[in-house]
């Protein structure tokens, strides 16, 4: 099977299944709908898992193939392809792998929804988008893919359209990422304008012909672009110039803002959670949110040359790491506690990309993609196992009612919070040093961020482990007498993600983080290798994690699990004390920030009124009763009066002859 | 020394069956006096025959060249006793129920094109004169034919009073061009204007001649009669009143400029100019507000004769062809536009006001098709004849070299539309309180019939008309 | 007794006869009349024209010119004669039904 | 045998005469038949159409199926029809817009049927006139001929506020074209022929161009229509019949653009080349203030008709834009977007229209506020709707999304703030298609009117599902569609890029 073919198929199976799923789907009953779909997805998972492992121990090289011409017409093509190289495997690994679990967590989860067959049409379609943006080899398909997946998330945001909240909630991501896109967008047209060409290839070979000149050639970042014709600037307003380069940068990280959900564009993502559980797990954890990420190392061979772009990205990252993190713990939704600690992770993911340890990025997407996903269906487990009860508060005492969701959970909160051997240790200690080591703009303040995160993260995940788990519950006796574990479909998958969450790091950290791995497809500037840095002292994975006890990362950890167990564990009481001392810290955690309250009566309402006003004054009143009917109102006025000459009387008729007459002789006269 | 009379054959003919006409109606019996009828019909069509017989492929200049027969004299007779004879179709079922004398209106009608006829080929100033009185007192009559309306005799003096005083200018003008070209005869007055320079007198004697023709035409400001003449006469008399003279008056005209006084073509145009515009501005403006029909078919007569001078001010043989086209063009509407009114009136009622067309389309279709396609003729839309007009005189007038007043006609034609679209608009869109179905005898509906589709089948094959027009004016 | 002195006779006549017609509000015959003296001035106007030019023309249009006349002031009396059964009045300042 | 078929004139004249003889038939009393006979031939001729599709030669710019008469001889004026790239698809889409009024919203009109059918059947054959028209005065002909039928079917099967509407649609549109008529005229004076491409070669004075330019510019931008002319469409949409809206928004609007492509750019290109900036202004306009503007809409119909203004701003944006740009792809990019979108507007805006008048066959009324939660009694139509919102938002692989990015990137080539403000849209867009839906569709019931609503049938389902299929086939391969356009294309730009001033 040529790779075309398999790439095609991979790509294919989860449509063809969505469409069966969604034309057919009531026909075929929802088992046959749900063995079709979850069929469709196992091949792309096969075919992902065979590629993964090819790139990681083979020595496969890059494959880029077109598969049809999409749009040509004089010199410019732009084509439908596929870019095949490690980062895409990767991709491709931890969509479908995600995906797969999802599927099977649905067939438990979803099991008496009247829109069973709808659901598995929608997942399956967006793995096809998800597979379509990540295995995209120009960036028409990857703004294709881009704006899929938005739409199959608005979709099953909005699954639930009687929910009114659920169809806010769908629109205004819906509309939130567009301002993103409404950014990237612009990037492609700066990218069109620089390089004449949609296609990856072309741009990336130039480019490396730019790090050539600086890595070898010695050449400062600014003469090798001047060398390769890039240094254009667009003037903004008088003689003020930007760097297309950075221009382009910025407006792609934009993009990316929509759909990693970083601080502003982060609005959408909390909300996001009215969907059903799974989506959670699989859209607003794994997978699409992490799609800016990739995006951003994708396009690391441009980022590299920004100076600017970088120390932006950097800035923006570790504010949502930080602050996003403090605000999960003074949540008591607990899919909203998830939600933001997702915003925060991808903090730190972007950070990772700002200080050009884009690996380590996308490591932490990778490890991170198990282990949120981990946690948001172990939180599903729970909320069906209490009956849509997601208020924390009435939760407490399931550990021995949930022996597996609470292992499972365990498991992810550990991994969550970057304890050592646990596979999110890896992944955050890296970027974490990286970002120690890194000396672009803003890199000491992303230290600073991602080291406090930690503690904030230890903090708010016990205090979910254990004011859902432990202490004793809040539930009516009888009640909590039926609770029972999920059915196996819905156990399982959480084991199976449960085992990455472990190892993944341990198994997988070397060779991603510092082999060669992504050689092909991330390229870093020599002054912004942090990673090697880091290498130093990264001789083997126990090394790394028995090393990580000595850290100051570690102690951090202690700290926030020491905190959280004060507060919530032992002592519950001190919650009131908070309250007392940090009521405005409280307030201002429990508002987000105002960031919602800025958007609805601001941004929303501002936007109506604006549409309001060039209605009514500038259509209506200027437009058309001004110039329209105002004009002919005058005509018919006028009229009106000129009409009265005709007086009806025979001698006023003669005398306007004779005055006629006269007129006419004295022009003539006058006329010369 | 003998003549050959057979030149004169159409006129003399005419002539002989119009008295024979008034003997046979004298003795008639019968009130309706079909035979009467029957025989005007008869006696115009065979003289369209003769005249078609005997067209002249050039131009004479007869007895004394007092009498021009040429292709020009020639289209416009028989164009003049077409429009009359159809004139007539529509008078007949109008004039039935009313008390209005048959034999002698159909007799009128008679003279007047007799009249009509004298005028077109008219070659001295004297044969003009006597044509262009010939038809006016006939017309005056015509018009005092409805004699128990008040309104028909109040427009019957008004009509007569300014004509009367129209044809007093005009003389007084033609005295003058004769005392200081001593002759009455158009080619010499011709010569004479080529030979030396206009004198003042002379010019002033032109503009008292201007004048009568706007008068005739009902250019602004020698319009006041129209409305009131076009509102008070009987709707027949109306209709004919709207087409064919002003067709023969366009052939008096161009006898007057294009072969009189071609050379002081700078005077009269920069006169025809005032008038058009001034036409084309009131005509279309006051339209605007008026509910009664006649009167508003009577503003919007006069703005397609500014329309229409746009082609005759240019002095250019392709000028006056377009005139000609405009001027057939605009008869045909404005008859078929009066015959649809005889054809909407209720017994001896006439319609009057706008809102007695109110659901129209829906009570009887063709009715509301006909007169809404007659109107968007005459908004100058295509498919229609209306927009061929339009599209020549704006050709003409370009061709001219006067841009401006291209785009000024163009503008006002924007205000003419909307008037023309009320009437479509009060037809179809707006709701009938009753619904009663139009009974139309035969004559009539043939009638409608040739109108209407004249205006589409020439609207959509124009190059023929257009072509003979052209002919028409060879001979300048 | 040159043929300006004609001229301006004739153009004076012709004026009091428009301004007759104008200034009039009484009587429709009136109007009658002054339309005669305005072809009787155009009549002055052809006969002075003629002796001047010496060419008869213009003396042979003054007789169309008389008969016309003639012919126009019957039919002007004919409508007065309708103007006057249908409304039993013939003040020019009645006539104003038609207007607007 | 085909080949010596005069086919262009069948495609004009097979529609018009079937109309007058429809007209002038037996009336409502035998309605099915003529209904049947009507989207019969309806049928032949967009069979004709795609037979010329499929006959037509991609690889050249010349005229085909050129066909030559005379008409007036005596002005020069000519009976000469051909069709090349830029009318092609028009044509194609006028037929089949006209086979789908026909079927799918004649049902909804209560009264005088036969006349409405008539009436769409005129207006196809017009429409298919402007397009195909070789000769400027025939092309004016059909252009002014085609606001009759237009101006009835507004005005007598519609709404309440109809003939306010229709009167100022009229007016509004007569005083845009009379103007471009005394154009015509001028220059086919000077250039003493009235054919097109006549007009097309002739030398003229910069003065000249700056008056014909803006004679057509009035035409043009009040068919298209532009800010700040705009204000009858809405009025016109509100108060149309469904299938006057549709054909109003799929094909009318686009006669403006092609005028455009027609006239402006190769008869006056000096002069086009000088307004471009202002044009482009008013395009962006039109796209950002518009776009706010759709978002206050109450009314189903204001909300779509406003959306087209928006998204025809993104044709005149492209189309004038060229002027702006230097590389020749730039260009030809920018013109394939002007076209792209007119074709894809053509579909959306027509698709929305159909939705929208479902729903109003079912609930008489537009107000959005009226409806609520339709999804649950009509997911069949939900489903359709939403792809259509989501074209209409132009999104990826959905035909709306073509043109939009096309014109979008080329404008970033000429000066990245008109792509700035043009991708407002992106924003703008989605803002008002995705409320629009949440208010309508989403939610619960509103009424138990809404709960008792039937789905759609199967004559609007398959009415819709064919305009489906069509936008997502044109989102997913363009290139169909780009490979008829090009030359086409390539010979505008030719003609529009040599200044007419020969210094």
């Amino acid at each position: 099977m040529t790779i075309q073919a398999q790439l095609l198929l991979a790509v294919l199976a989860p449509l063809v299944g969505a469409i069966i799923a969604g034309l057919l789907g009531k026909k075929l009953g929802k088992v046959t709908t749900h063995r079709v779909t979850i069929l469709g997805v196992l091949v792309s998972f096969v075919i992902a898992v065979k590629w993964f492992f090819v790139f990681l121990w083979g020595d496969a090289t890059a494959v880029d193939l077109t598969v049809y011409e999409w749009a040509s017409f004089g010199d410019v093509t732009i084509q439908i392809g596929f870019m095949l190289d490690s980062l895409t495997a990767i991709m491709m690994l931890v969509v479908t792998f995600v995906s797969l679990m999802v599927h099977i967590y649905s067939i438990g989860y979803m099991h008496d929804d009247l829109g069973y067959q709808r659901f598995f049409s929608y997942i399956s379609l967006f793995t096809f988008s998800m597979l379509m943006l990540v295995m995209s080899n120009n960036f028409l398909q990857l703004f294709f893919g881009w704006e899929a997946v938005g739409v199959v998330s608005y979709l099953l945001i909005g699954f639930w359209y009687q929910k009114d909240s659920a169809i806010f909630a769908n629109m205004k991501a819906f509309l939130v990422n567009r301002v993103g896109d409404f950014g990237f967008i612009l990037g492609i047209g700066g990218i069109f304008l620089l390089f004449g060409t949609f296609d990856y290839a072309p741009i990336f070979t130039t480019m490396g012909v730019a790090q050539e000149l600086v890595s070898l050639g010695g050449q400062p970042q600014e003469n090798a672009l001047a060398l390769m014709d890039l240094n254009k600037t667009f003037a903004v307003w008088g003689d003020i110039e930007w760097a297309a380069m950075s221009f382009i940068c910025i407006c792609l990280f934009i993009g990316a803002m929509g759909k990693s959900a970083q601080v502003p564009l982060h609005i959408w993502l909390p909300d996001s959670m009215e969907g059903p559980t799974p989506i959670s797990a699989l859209i607003h954890a794994a997978t699409m949110v992490t799609a800016g990420v990739f995006m951003v190392a994708r396009m690391s061979p441009l980022f590299e040359f920004s100076e600017t772009a970088l120390a932006m990205i950097t800035v923006i990252g570790a504010i949502t790491a930080l602050f996003m993190g403090l605000v999960a713990i003074v949540q008591n939704d607990i899919k909203r506690i998830i939600a933001y600690s997702t915003l925060s992770q991808l903090g730190y993911m972007v950070v990772a990309l700002g200080v050009s340890a884009y690996s380590a990025a996308i490591f932490h997407l990778f490890t991170h993609a198990f282990f949120k996903a981990l946690l948001f269906l172990g939180a599903g487990s729970v909320i069906i196992a209490l009956h849509h009860e997601q208020d924390i508060r009435k939760m407490g005492g399931l550990y021995k009612k949930l022996p597996i969701t609470y292992w499972c959970t365990l498991i992810g909160t550990l991994a969550l919070i970057g304890t050592p051997f646990f596979s999110g240790f890896y992944s955050k200690d890296t970027i974490i040093s990286a970002s120690a080591e890194a000396s672009g703009g803003f890199s000491g303040f992303a230290y600073f961020a991602v080291l406090t995160g930690v503690v904030v993260t230890a903090i708010y995940s016990v205090r979910l482990l254990l004011i859902v788990f432990h202490g004793k519950t809040r539930t009516e006796e009888k009640q909590f007498q039926q609770i029972q574990e999920s059915p196996r479909v819905i156990t399982w998958p959480l084991i199976a993600l449960a085992i990455p969450s472990l190892f993944a790091g341990f198994v997988f950290g070397k060779p991603l983080l510092f082999g060669s791995f992504f050689r092909d497809s991330i390229s870093v500037l020599e002054e912004h290798n942090v990673l090697q840095a880091v290498e130093a002292h990264y001789t083997s994975a126990i090394d790394f994690a028995l090393h990580g006890f000595t850290s100051p990362v570690f102690l951090m950890l202690i700290l926030g699990i020491v905190i959280a167990v004060i507060v919530y564990g032992w002592a519950p009481r001190f919650i009131t004390m908070w309250a007392i001392f940090l009521k405005p810290v409280k307030k201002l955690l429990e508002k987000k920030y105002f960031f919602d309250d800025l958007n609805e009566k601001v941004v929303a309402r501002s936007g109506r009124w604006l549409g309001q006003v060039f209605w009514r004054y500038g259509d209506k009143a200027i437009i058309d009763e001004g110039i329209i009917d105002g004009g002919t109102n005058t005509v018919k006025s006028i009229a009106s009066k000129i009409r009265k000459i005709q007086t009806g009387y025979l001698y006023h008729y003669a005398l306007m002859m004779v005055i006629g007459l006269v007129a006419l002789l004295m022009w003539l006269l006058f006329k010369g | 020394m003998p003549y050959n009379l057979m030149h004169l054959l159409p006129e003399i003919f005419l002539l002989t069956a119009g008295c024979v006409i008034l003997l046979v109606d004298v003795f008639s019996k019968d009130l309706d006096r079909n035979l009467t009828y029957r025989l005007t019909q008869l006696a115009l069509l065979a003289t369209a025959i003769i005249c078609m017989v005997q067209f002249p492929s050039v131009q004479y200049h007869l007895y004394e060249r007092h009498f021009i027969l040429d292709p020009m004299a020639g289209i416009i007779k028989i164009s003049v006793i077409f429009l009359a004879m159809l004139a007539l179709l529509f008078a007949r079922p109008y004039i039935l129920p009313r008390r209005i004398l048959r034999g002698e209106y159909y007799l009128l009608h008679l003279f007047a094109v007799l009249g009509m006829m004298v005028l077109v080929s008219g070659g001295s100033l004297l044969t003009l004169y006597l044509g262009l009185e010939l038809l006016s007192l006939s017309l005056y009559a015509l018009v005092a034919m409805q004699r128990h309306s008040y309104r028909a005799a109040e427009a019957a003096v008004k009509y007569f009073v300014m004509g009367a005083i129209a044809s007093g200018f005009l003389l007084y003008g033609m005295s003058l061009v004769y005392g200081v070209t001593q002759h009455i005869h158009l080619t010499d007055i011709a010569n004479y204007i080529a030979t030396n320079d206009a004198s003042l007198t002379l010019r002033f004697g032109l503009v008292f001649i201007v004048v009568a023709i706007g008068f005739k035409f009902g250019a602004v400001p020698f319009q006041m009669w129209v409305p009131d003449v076009y509102d008070g006469a009987p709707t027949s008399t109306t209709a004919f009143l709207s087409s064919a003279p002003k067709v023969a008056a366009f052939g008096f005209m161009v006898r007057i400029f294009a072969y009189g006084f071609i050379g002081a073509l700078v005077d009269w145009q920069g006169l025809l100019i005032i008038l058009a515009c001034l036409s084309m501005l009131i005509g279309n403006i006051v339209a605007l507000v008026q509910n009664n029909l006649k009167r508003l078919l009577a503003y919007s007569a006069i703005a397609h004769m500014g329309y229409f001078l746009l082609g005759a001010l240019t002095g250019t043989s392709e000028g006056f062809a377009a005139s000609f086209f405009y001027i057939l063009a605009y008869s045909i509407m404005s008859l078929g536009g009066f015959g649809c009114l005889i054809y909407l009136g209720k017994g001896v009622e006439d319609v009057k006001n706008l809102d007695q067309l109110k659901g129209l389309g829906r009570s009887n279709p063709w009715g509301g098709l006909l007169i809404s396609v007659l109107f968007l003729s005459m908004a100058g839309l295509p498919p229609f004849i209306g927009f061929w007009a339009k599209l020549e005189v704006f050709l003409a007038v370009l061709n001219a070299g006067f841009v401006w007043l291209a785009v000024f006609a163009a503008v006002m034609s924007i205000i003419g539309l909307f008037y023309y679209l009320k009437v479509v608009k009060v037809i179809f869109f707006d709701e009938s309180e009753k619904e009663e179905k139009i009974v139309a005898v035969r004559g009539l509906r043939l009638g409608l019939g040739i109108t209407s589709l004249s205006v589409v089948a020439l609207g959509l094959f124009p190059g023929k008309l257009m072509q003979l027009c052209a002919q028409a004016f060879e001979y300048l | 007794m040159s043929l300006t002195h004609y001229l301006v006779v004739s153009a004076l006549l012709f004026t009091i006869s428009v301004v007759g017609i104008i200034i009039n509000r009484k009587n429709v015959i009136t109007l009658l009349m002054c339309i005669e003296l305005m072809l009787l001035a155009v009549n002055t106007n052809f006969i002075a024209f003629s002796r001047y030019l010496n060419d008869e023309v213009g003396q042979v249009f003054v007789f169309f010119i008389l008969t016309v006349a003639a012919a126009e002031a019957a039919i002007g009396l004919a409508i007065l004669v309708v103007l006057f059964r249908t409304n039993k009045k013939i003040d020019v300042a009645e006539l104003k039904e038609l207007k607007g | 045998m085909l080949e010596q078929l005069p086919v262009l004139s069948l495609l004009i004249w097979l529609p018009l005469l079937t109309g007058v003889l429809v007209l002038l038939g037996p009336g409502d009393k035998l309605l099915a038949w003529t209904q049947r006979v009507a989207v019969a031939i309806s049928l032949v001729v967009l069979a004709l159409s795609v037979w010329i599709l499929i006959g037509f030669s991609t690889s050249t710019a010349e005229f085909q199926f050129i066909e030559r008469g005379e008409w007036i001889p005596s002005l020069n004026i000519a009976y000469e029809l051909g069709v090349d790239g830029i009318a092609l698809p028009l044509i194609v889409l006028t037929c089949l817009i006209n086979v789908l009024v026909l079927c799918g919203s004649t049902a909804s009109i209560k009264f005088r049927k036969t006349q409405f059918v008539a009436a769409t059947l005129l207006m196809t054959g017009c429409m298919n006139g402007v397009f195909l028209a070789q000769d400027s005065i025939l092309f004016y002909v059909f252009w002014e001929a085609m606001l009759i039928p237009m101006f009835l079917m507004i005005g007598i099967w519609g709404g309440p506020n109809r003939i306010y509407a229709t009167l100022k649609f009229f007016l509004y549109t007569f005083f845009g074209s009379i103007f471009m008529l005394v154009a015509l005229i001028y220059m086919g004076r000077e250039a003493g022929d009235f054919s097109i491409q006549a007009l097309q070669q002739m030398p003229l004075s910069e003065t000249e161009q700056k008056w014909i330019f803006w004679a057509f510019l009035i035409a043009f931008a009040v068919k298209i229509p532009m800010f700040p002319v705009h204000t009858w469409l809405p009025d016109a949409h509100v108060e149309a019949p469904t299938g006057g809206s549709v054909i109003l928004a799929a094909i009318m609007l686009k006669m403006g653009g092609y005028g455009f492509l027609r006239f402006s750019l190769p008869v006056t290109p000096d002069a086009s080349e000088t307004y471009a900036m202002i044009l482009i202004v008013l395009s962006l306009i039109a796209i950002v203030y518009i776009g706010f503007v759709a978002i206050a809409q109450k009314d189903m119909k204001k909300l779509i008709a406003y959306s087209s203004v928006a998204h025809m701003g993104f044709v005149t944006l492209g189309t004038f834009v060229i002027a702006q740009l230097a590389s020749a792809d730039a260009q030809s990019m920018a013109l394939q977007g002007a076209m792209v979108q007119m074709i894809s507007h053509g579909l959306v805006s027509g698709a929305l229209f159909f939705s929208i008048g479902v729903l109003y066959d079912r609930l008489h009324t537009r107000q959005i506020s009226d409806f609520g939660g339709v999804v649950n009694s009509m997911p069949v139509f939900a489903t359709l709707l939403m792809l259509f919102i989501f074209a209409n938002a132009g999104l990826p692989g959905t035909s709306g999304f073509v043109g939009e990015f096309f014109v979008i990137v080329s404008s970033f080539q000429a000066d990245w703030r008109i792509a700035l403000f043009a991708a407002l849209t992106l924003i703008l867009g989605a803002a008002y298609s995705l409320w629009f839906y949440k208010r309508v569709i989403f939610g619960k019931a509103a009424n138990e009117k809404i709960e008792r609503l039937e789905d759609v049938n199967t004559r609007e389902k398959s009415v819709l599902i064919v305009l489906a299929v069509l936008i997502i086939a044109l989102g997913v391969y363009p290139q169909f569609l780009i490979d008829i356009m090009q030359p086409s294309i390539e010979q505008l730009l030719e003609l529009s890029s040599v200044s007419k001033l020969g210094g």
